[in-house]
């Protein structure tokens, strides 16, 4: 296909589902829930099939090419266009946004049609649709910005749905706020990441001249030469975004809590899109990162802190989603190491296994739990009352409510065996690939990170098998466990595709083929061609199996009899595993060091300085004013003495100034 | 004599003047020390007419002793007025006005 | 000068300031009069001095006379009321008595320090300010100011009737007392 | 003496004369129909406007170098008379509900304006001594008109015991001018000032004690005490006379003195003028503040006007600027007239038959029961502080210019920040009028309400043409420099 | 010429026209009243659509001129003088743009003498227009002054509680600083013998001594009007007892009578004095903008929340302002527009509340959004405008803002910009825990459960003001071109007396 032919399809990856929202808008409240979820599907669906037109245009011209559709700002010597950037890495994107998108929201007309219901406000189903498609967009324009502020747009207005998604049941969590909160830390969070990004652009352009890609990234040796200084600033700062976007270290807190949203948008958002776009962001930047060592390293190591550091919260939770967060936060660590050692192929590789599988995991997730619901509400239905209590108490999200589902959802268990083995990294999964491609890379050039990662891939394997246990094996701890059932084929249907993705993903990129980084080097920065080592590769197979043997040897020979039964690694890890369990207090922490001085701070403002020095002070001058008229007013006694003695003073006044003249 | 005689002692009758009017209760008497000041600035009208050998001093006192008079027939028959109304002419008394 | 000159100028003076000073210091406004008329008739003398017989004679008849007779007429009205010494109002007396001071301190010494120094009046011819030439200039020069004087006098009359006249009916005010005796003014 | 004399003079003449006819007439008018006074002392006042009108243009001295007819007096004598014929329509009604009605008000009236415009066209000191007891005589007794009311009669004796206390300054001063110059006649003070035949510091010492005596008609700090007593205690219409018309006066005579006479003076004039202006501008407006009773509040008021007007008095020896800073008076005169009068005129309609209805409470909803009445106070409040499109706006300018101009940046910023101080109070009265309810009574007399809503058009109207009335006013100082 | 008269006097005076109009209509005639000051605001809407249309964006000097001799003071006239350029051009676009939407807000909020409403509010109109077009100093400042009268009033009369003292701080404060700036206009006008604006301009080296007083007392007078910290405590007060159509007009136009006198007369006229000030203003500009977000999120009263957030948006204006730069300068130019359209819908929306509950409370909503889905969601995207989210106003105008004043030479340091840019986070914060307390969560309130969603009127009320929204924030182009040659101009006049300082 000729890539000029396709190149003005461009636009269209954006408006298609901008398409999709006006038409649910207008028309969604007539369409009905197959409407409404029939349009939304389709315009990701089309977005996709534009994406994927711009693929087979890029296969004959890989170079790429920009389609400049308006200019959007122009103030003296800045300027900035709206362009689409289609290269090989936008379009790697878009191909899994809107493929991986098209997918959920497909998944999504089955679960939110349960999910609104069990929630208590069908009208709710067009809004979901509205956003997820608002989501697609604004992932669009971030993947296919031809320049940072571009980029910037997007990457605020996934944030944005992020928000709207995850406070999508605003009403709901606990206390009836906790969704709301969470998707207010969400975005609070981002902003801060935002700020760094803001302050990254600023430096670039009153250094480049220019935020445009293609300029900066020509300039940026010339730069780096002559103010490394410089360049150290935007691509730290532009980490500090990074880290909140891609939830790393230390900004990572808000993506636990996104789990408030409904489970596609965990699974769309919160794992396989928007939270990769920070490792979108330093790949795109490589021509910056390269230049200095330092930055290079800082990344790296804060995506390999993150990755270890969450693994190892993931061992103690016992939501089933938050499990898979900490998962993902853990894997985006792996992914930005990657992109930070500048193996950017192999970050992209991940990031693109890591988008079917975990996918396929929060999809299986979101099935287990609309099983558990329904399994809940046919308990509640027959009046006889579970041993969690009342309706209100019970989490289905909680596994110690679960177990022993591999039975009652035959086809759920197998994919999500897939997508956990994916993840864990066994071959020939193709987590397996992926991983060992940063695994190989790492061993070659930081044995130090190397370890780390290693440590954490243990750590994946082993929490894949403690949830594998504790909801699929054993027996069913709660009534609702008990009367779970297979989800609809509209749920599952998407799963298995997903499923069939995460077995051969791999192959995008297979030792031998190194498809992918073909397909990339053309809009990648400095790709050095990745190396299969064989010994890193068994090393890797050998700890996920150990982990897998491990976690199986704890909570799968032996499962939990109840839900109220702690958890096995309780005792022997005592303090440890509280602290796992409570996420190593980091919360609490930032609850302490950075909410509780601010909301301090500003109250200090408010009260004493503002109302206190700021406005007394003004009302002072009006009450010292009537004060003074009412201390004045006593001179004039009524007295007509007194009144002449004032005008002798005057005229005394007056002399003296005659005779002191 | 010397001018400044005559000055010197018109101030001070002018001062004396002021200080009656400073410092005494009784209207008619504040009246009075008005009438003091009067005739103090007289006395300097008279005495540069002298002085200057020129006659309009003179005649300005003439002036000032006819509006004295017509002063003194509204001031007069305002106290009277006042003391019909208040039984007395004490000028503390009359302070209502004030503030 | 010779010194006779100088002790009747002395004498002068200081019965000018004295009476002065009598008239504000006496308890009772009778003596306060009294005074003052001492102190017109002080006065008229040195008008009488500085070549002014005309002005000294009114001094006399119009101030001294007439004037001071009005004001010893309304005192015996109203009845010489004994006020009491003590002041009401704090500092003013203090205060009165330093700024008059200070007053009369500055005048004096603007006089005698800042002031072209002055001459002595000369000596005053027996032509001057005779009554003749005065009628004349009062007649010529004068003679607007002369006719205001009529109307100032006539507003004062007016005002001086409107003030003490009775008026017709009116209504009576609770609280106030309306005098019985009407005086004419 | 001639007819050319009487010619110049005939303005004041008719005045004399009429008062005459009224106090005549006024005994054959019997007690309920003093209505037929008032048209008559109107009619008098108008004729008298005529024939001040038809002398525009006709000046010079006359009586012997004693009086001056020029423009300058041609516009204040006008706004003496105009004055006079507001006073009239405020206080017919007023007298009659009072029960104040007296045969010698309206010629007592009569002869205050005469010593008023006498003392505007003085030119000689004799005659300001004169014109000044002439103006206030009759006052004295009109602040005492209504001798049923102590206050009434407190106010009178206050302000006949300071008035003539001052006086006794003014007297002094003169007397000292005339030892320092020989002279009395103006032109030939500074004729002898320009000879060089001149005792300097007693000039100067003269100068200041008449300064002080302007500035006590003037009501201006320190010198002001008496104000707020005697125009509350005196009858309200009696009490906006006074404040517009004496006041008018005592810029007059300043003017019309320090001009004329002491200009070489100036510049130790100057500090005395700044520092009174600016005590006059805060003490004013600062007391004002604090006042609960209109007829009080208006009177401070009054007194910070009078600080206004000085801070262009300053400005006096500038002989660049002090042509505009006369016009700028003048201007400022008039709006302050129109604002004033306006302002008592709705005063006296709240005012209630047992003096009651002064107090600020009083105004409670005036603006929302009475919306004209309302609204015309509101101008007045808006004017007084200077806030645009008013008359008031334009004269601060004016005066603010001038001051400026002059180089006196500093006593501008005090105008400015006393006018800041000013608008709480001014707007406590609207806040009062618009934003309180209550159940305001008021008056409903035709001609309160003419003068009311006539002046707030013509504060409106004519601040939206303030050129003509500008060129006007210096139209009329030309002869002045 | 509209109808045989000057565009520009017929956009000034077409509000009277409706003053007198409803002047002559009887108290009881409500309706009429409404709508003929709807009429009126909407004609005159259109007379400065036509305005719009004569002028030729391209140039960025004074356009449309009127001018005619007014009147003369000692030599010096004082004209009626009226033009209008990029820096206006908007700000008078959004006054008659807002003005018909506030007025709609009222048609049921105030039912009580809503003849005397609508007369002020027209007197206001015509008064805020003239402050944008008078070119003259003495017209400037009567134009000026005179708004302080009506909007006295519509809080005063038709405020809240403590409305009274309100209106009364409202009218000093802001009096105090333009006495000032009334002194500074006679000073220069008597220096320079003129007070046309563009004399001034010609002749502004007469004032290279003083300017540094001169532009303090300026800045004063838009500084209190803006308002920058710390001049800010009136801005509270009269927000929470205003009407909703007032507080709608006071920070929609009002507030921008302050950025826009910065614009138009402290950097012409002083570019010595305000590039020397510039540090100290963008100083005060960054602690407005972090001091205004943080006591912003501790109002438990939904509208002095929004009051304190216009202390922080403004501050961004000043900053761009102060930046000097042309990003920064357009920044702001747009920012003010921004502001105007976000926080008058936010005050908007605040009254529309309001009405329904009577109280402003923040406490006593939650989970409004469930009972009111379309409230919510218009809400949402006026708070997220008002957050600088990209794709909406808010952002183009703070990031152009930031990135003018980032690499601003006079500022000379990226502190400022940086600092401010934590306003960004802090804005998210207060935002969203406004939005959090009254539209997300459950609903608590009984009273809550039966509030009825918007209906027509509202939505029609509120639709334009999002239409902008979202034009600006999606396509920003043709509003910066307005902007822009006028922004050249000023940075190149500013520029030429920086280099000069140099050498």
């Amino acid at each position: 296909m000729n890539f000029e032919t396709v190149l003005p399809l461009a636009p269209w990856v954006v408006f298609f589902p901008v398409l999709g929202i006006i038409l649910n808008l207008l028309f969604g409240k007539r369409l009905g829930e197959k409407g409404i979820g029939v349009i939304a599907s389709l315009a990701a669906g089309l977005s996709f099939g534009v994406a994927a037109l711009l693929a087979l245009g890029l296969t004959g011209h890989p170079e790429g090419g920009t389609y400049h559709l308006l200019r959007w700002l122009a103030i003296g010597d800045f300027t900035a266009d709206w362009n689409f950037r289609v290269d090989t890495l936008s379009v790697t994107m878009m191909l899994v946004v809107a493929g991986v998108g098209t997918l959920i929201h497909i998944y999504s007309i089955g679960y939110m049609h349960a999910d609104v219901r069990h929630e208590g406000d069908p009208a709710r189903f067009r809004r979901f649709f509205v956003f997820l498609n608002l989501f697609v967009a604004a992932m669009m324009i971030l993947v296919s910005a031809d320049n940072f502020l571009m980029l910037f747009v997007g990457w605020e207005g996934v944030g944005l749905c992020s928000y709207l998604l995850i406070g999508f049941w605003f009403e709901k969590g606990a206390g009836g706020i906790a969704n709301a909160q969470a998707a207010k830390k969400a975005f609070v969070v981002n902003r801060i990441g935002d700020f760094g990004l803001l302050i990254a652009i600023f430096l670039i352009f009153y250094n480049f001249g220019s935020l445009d890609f293609e300029t900066v990234f020509a300039q940026a040796p010339q730069v780096a030469a002559v103010l490394p200084g410089v360049i150290l600033a935007i691509t730290l700062f532009m980490l500090l975004g990074v880290t909140g976007k891609s939830a790393q270290l230390p900004l990572y807190v808000w993506l636990p809590d996104a789990m408030a949203g409904p489970t596609p948008v965990s699974a769309l958002i919160h794992a396989a899109t928007m939270v990769t776009a920070g490792v979108y962001l330093v790949a795109r930047s490589q021509a910056l990162y390269q230049q200095i060592a330092l930055a290079q390293d800082v990344v790296m190591w804060v995506g390999a802190a993150t990755a270890l550091f969450a693994a190892t919260i993931a061992l103690g939770q016992y939501d089933i989603k938050k499990v898979l967060a900490y998962s993902t936060i853990s894997q985006l660590g792996f992914m930005v190491t990657a992109v930070g050692m500048g193996a950017a192929v192999a970050g992209m590789f991940h990031l693109v296994t890591h988008a079917f599988f975990k996918a396929l995991l929060f999809l299986g997730a979101g099935s287990v739990i609309l099983g558990l619901e329904h399994g809940h509400e046919h308990a509640a239905a027959h009046g006889s009352h579970t041993e969690e209590g009342h309706h209100a108490a019970f989490d289905p999200q909680d596994m110690r409510n679960m177990g022993g589902l591999r039975g009652k959802m035959p086809l759920t268990f197998w994919v999500y065996l897939i997508g956990a083995l994916a993840l864990a990294g066994i071959a020939p999964l193709s987590g397996f690939f992926s991983k060992d491609e940063i695994l190989a890379d790492a061993s070659l050039h930081h044995p130090a990170v190397y370890v780390v990662l290693t440590a954490a891939a243990f750590l994946t394997a082993f929490y894949v098998a403690r949830q594998l246990a504790m909801v699929f094996f054993g027996k069913p701890r709660s009534e609702a466990a008990a009367g779970a059932v297979e989800s609809p084929p509209v749920v599952t249907v998407p799963l298995v595709i997903l499923a069939v993705l995460a077995a051969v993903g791999g192959l995008l990129n297979f030792p031998t083929t190194h498809w992918l980084e073909k397909w990339l080097e053309h809009s990648l920065y400095g790709v050095q061609p990745a190396k299969f080592i064989l010994s890193v590769a068994l090393i890797s197979l050998a700890v996920a199996l150990a982990g897998l043997l491990v976690g199986w040897l704890i909570y799968g020979r032996k499962p939990l009899a109840d839900a109220r039964q702690p958890d096995p690694l309780a005792r022997p890890l005592n303090g440890l595993f509280l602290a796992l369990e409570n996420k190593w207090w980091v919360d609490e922490l930032y609850q302490a060091l950075v909410v509780r001085p601010y909301l301090r701070l500003a109250q200090f403002l408010a009260q004493p300085v503002d109302q206190g020095v700021i406005d007394g002070l003004v009302n002072g001058v009006g009450n010292l004013m009537r004060a003074t008229a009412q201390s004045w007013r006593r001179i004039q006694n009524g007295y007509v003495r007194s009144y002449a003695l004032t005008i002798l003073l005057g005229v005394v006044l007056v002399i003296t100034y005659l005779v002191l003249r | 004599m010397p001018m400044s005689y005559y000055l010197i002692l018109s101030a001070a009758m002018f001062a004396i003047g002021v200080l009656g009017v400073i410092l005494r209760r009784n209207p008619l008497v504040v009246f009075m020390s008005l009438e003091l000041m009067f005739n103090a600035a007289n006395l300097v009208f008279v005495a540069f007419s002298a002085y200057h050998q020129i006659l309009d001093g003179d005649l300005f006192v003439f002036f000032v002793m006819t509006t004295a008079a017509a002063e003194v027939a509204v001031g007069l028959a305002l106290m009277v007025a006042i003391f019909r109304a208040k039984h007395t002419i004490d000028l503390d008394e009359m302070s209502m006005l004030k503030g | 000068m010779d010194i006779g000159v100088l002790l009747v100028y002395g004498i002068l003076g200081l019965t000018v300031i004295v009476s002065a000073i009598g008239l504000i210091v006496s308890r009772n406004a009778l003596y306060s009069a009294l005074f003052l008329v001492v102190n017109f008739i002080a006065v008229g003398l040195l008008y009488l001095a500085l070549g002014a017989p005309f002005i000294a004679f009114a001094q006399v008849t119009v101030y001294a006379g007439s004037i001071m007779v009005l004001f010893i007429f309304v005192i015996m009205l109203l009845g010489a009321e004994n006020l009491p010494l003590t002041e009401p109002l704090r500092g003013q007396r203090a205060l009165g008595i330093l700024l008059v001071l200070i007053f009369l301190a500055e005048i004096v010494l603007y006089y005698l320090l800042r002031t072209t120094p002055l001459q002595a009046i000369p000596i005053i011819p027996q032509t001057f300010a005779s009554p003749a030439e005065i009628g004349m200039i009062l007649f010529n020069r004068y003679l607007l100011p002369f006719e205001v004087t009529a109307f100032i006098l006539l507003a004062a009359t007016v005002g001086a009737i409107l003030l003490s006249k009775h008026e017709g009916p009116t209504r009576p005010k609770p609280g106030i007392q309306k005098p019985e005796t009407p005086v004419e003014g | 003496m001639n007819l050319s004399d009487f010619i110049l003079t005939l303005p004041i003449l008719v005045l004399l004369a009429w008062a005459l006819l009224l106090l005549v007439v006024d005994l054959w008018v019997p007690k309920g129909r003093k209505g037929i006074v008032a048209a008559l002392a109107a009619l008098g006042l108008a004729v008298t406007i005529g024939v001040t009108l038809s002398q525009a243009g006709n000046g010079g001295l006359a009586f012997q170098n004693m009086i001056m007819a020029d423009g300058f007096a041609v516009y204040l004598n006008v706004l003496y008379l105009v004055s006079g014929l507001v006073v009239i329509a405020l206080s017919h009604d007023y007298l009659k509900r009072m029960n104040l009605e007296r045969g010698e008000f309206y010629p007592l009236m009569f002869l205050s304006i005469a010593g008023m415009m006498l003392v505007t066209q003085a030119y000689n000191l004799i005659m300001v001594f004169l014109a000044l007891e002439f103006l206030s005589i009759p006052l004295y007794v009109l602040a005492g008109l209504a001798r049923e009311r102590p206050e009434s009669e407190e106010s009178s004796l206050k302000y006949f015991l300071l008035g003539t206390f001052s006086s006794a300054f003014v007297l002094y001063g003169i007397a000292l001018i005339f030892g320092a110059t020989a002279t009395t006649g103006l032109s030939e003070i500074i004729a002898s000032v320009q000879e060089g035949a001149v005792n300097l510091p007693i000039f100067l010492a003269g100068a200041a004690l008449m300064l002080v005596g302007f500035a006590f008609k003037l009501a201006a700090v320190p010198f002001h005490e008496w104000a707020p007593d005697v125009y509350q205690g005196a009858p309200t219409p009696v009490a906006s006379f006074m404040a517009v018309a004496v006041k008018t006066a005592g810029v007059a005579v300043l003017l019309r003195v320090f001009l004329t006479a002491f200009p070489t003076l100036a510049a130790e004039m100057a500090p005395l003028g700044w520092g009174i202006a600016a005590l006059t501008m805060l003490v004013g407006n600062i007391l004002a503040i604090a006042q609960t009773n209109l007829k009080r509040l208006l009177a401070y008021s009054s007194i910070s006007h009078g600080g206004y007007l000085l801070m262009a008095f300053v400005a006096y020896g500038n002989p660049q600027v002090a042509g505009q800073a006369v016009a700028a008076m003048l201007f400022y005169l008039l709006a302050y007239t129109l604002t004033t009068f306006g302002a008592w005129a709705v005063v006296i309609s709240v005012e209630q038959a047992d003096y009651q209805g002064l107090e600020l409470e009083d105004y409670a909803g005036l603006g929302l029961k009475y919306p004209w009445l309302g609204v015309a106070m509101l101008v007045f409040m808006l004017s007084l502080t200077g806030i645009p499109l008013t008359m008031g706006f334009w004269g601060k300018l004016f005066l603010f210019r001038a001051a400026v101009d002059a180089g006196y940046v500093e006593l501008a910023l005090i105008g400015l920040l006393s006018s800041l101080i000013s608008a709480y109070y001014y707007l406590r009265v609207v806040v009062m009028m618009f934003m309180r309810s209550g159940e305001p009574r008021i008056r409903r007399d035709g001609w309160l309400s003419l003068v009311a809503v006539g002046s707030a058009l013509a504060v409106v109207g004519l601040s939206l043409l303030p050129n003509q009335i500008l060129q006007m006013a210096a139209q009329a100082i030309l002869s002045l420099q | 010429m509209i109808f045989g008269l000057h565009p520009l006097l017929l956009v000034t005076f077409l509000p009277l026209v409706g003053f007198l109009i409803i002047l002559f209509l009887k108290a009881e005639q409500k309706n009429a009243i409404r709508w003929t000051a709807l009429l009126t605001s909407l004609a005159t809407f259109g007379a400065s659509l036509a305005m719009l249309a004569q002028f030729d964006p391209a140039r960025g000097d004074l356009q449309l001129v009127y001018r005619t001799s007014w009147l003369r003071v000692g030599g010096i006239s004082i004209d009626f003088y009226l033009g209008v350029d990029g820096l206006s051009i908007l700000l008078v676009l959004l006054t008659t743009f807002l003005t018909p939407i506030a007025i709609l807000s009222t048609w049921s909020a105030v039912e009580e003498r809503v003849k005397g409403f609508m007369a002020f509010f027209l007197l206001l109109e015509t008064g805020m227009l003239g402050v944008f077009l008078a070119l003259d100093l003495v017209l400037f400042y009567i134009f000026w002054e005179f708004t302080l009268v009506p909007m006295y009033f519509l809080i005063g009369v038709w405020g809240g509680e403590r409305r009274v003292y309100a209106a009364v701080k409202f009218f000093l404060f802001t009096m105090f600083g333009s006495l000032l700036m009334l002194l500074a206009i006679l000073v220069m006008g008597l220096q320079a013998g003129s007070f046309a604006w563009n004399d001034l301009l010609a002749q502004r080296q007469l004032f290279a001594q003083t300017q540094l007083w001169l532009f303090l007392a300026f800045a004063l007078a838009f500084a209190i009007k803006v308002p920058m910290f710390p001049l800010h405590t009136w801005l509270p007060d009269a927000h929470v007892e205003a009407p909703t159509a007032g507080s709608v007009i006071l920070a929609g136009v009002l507030l921008k009578m302050g950025g826009y006198g910065f614009l138009r007369f402290n950097l012409p006229f002083f570019p010595e004095a305000s590039l020397q000030a510039a540090p100290y203003m963008a100083v005060l500009a960054v602690i407005g903008i972090l001091y205004g977000a943080a006591v912003s999120l501790m109002q438990k009263d939904v509208k002095k929340l929004v009051a304190y957030s216009s202390v922080s948006h403004l501050g961004f204006v000043m900053l761009g302002i102060f930046a000097f730069t042309q990003q920064g300068l357009a920044g702001g130019v747009l920012q003010m527009i921004n502001h105007g359209l976000s926080t008058g819908a936010l005050f908007l929306i605040v009254g529309m509340l309001y009405e329904r509950r009577h109280t402003r409370e923040m406490s006593a909503y939650g989970g409004i959004w469930k009972v009111m889905p379309i409230l919510g969601a218009l809400t949402l995207i006026v708070m997220l405008s008002s957050a600088g989210l990209p794709g909406l106003n808010g952002f183009v105008g703070e990031f152009t803002i930031l990135l003018g004043a980032f690499g601003s030479q006079v500022l000379n340091s990226p502190y400022f910009a940086g600092a401010a840019t934590i306003g960004v986070i802090l804005a998210a914060v207060y935002l969203l825990v406004m939005f959090e307390r009254v539209f997300l969560g459950p609903v608590r309130v009984e009273a809550n459960l039966s509030l009825k969603d918007l209906n027509a009127r509202e939505v029609i009320t509120l639709l334009p003001v999002l239409v902008l929204i979202f034009w600006i924030g999606l396509y920003p182009a043709p509003f910066f071109d307005l902007i822009n040659p006028s922004v050249e101009r000023l940075v190149a006049l500013v520029q030429s007396m920086a280099v000069l300082a140099i050498h």
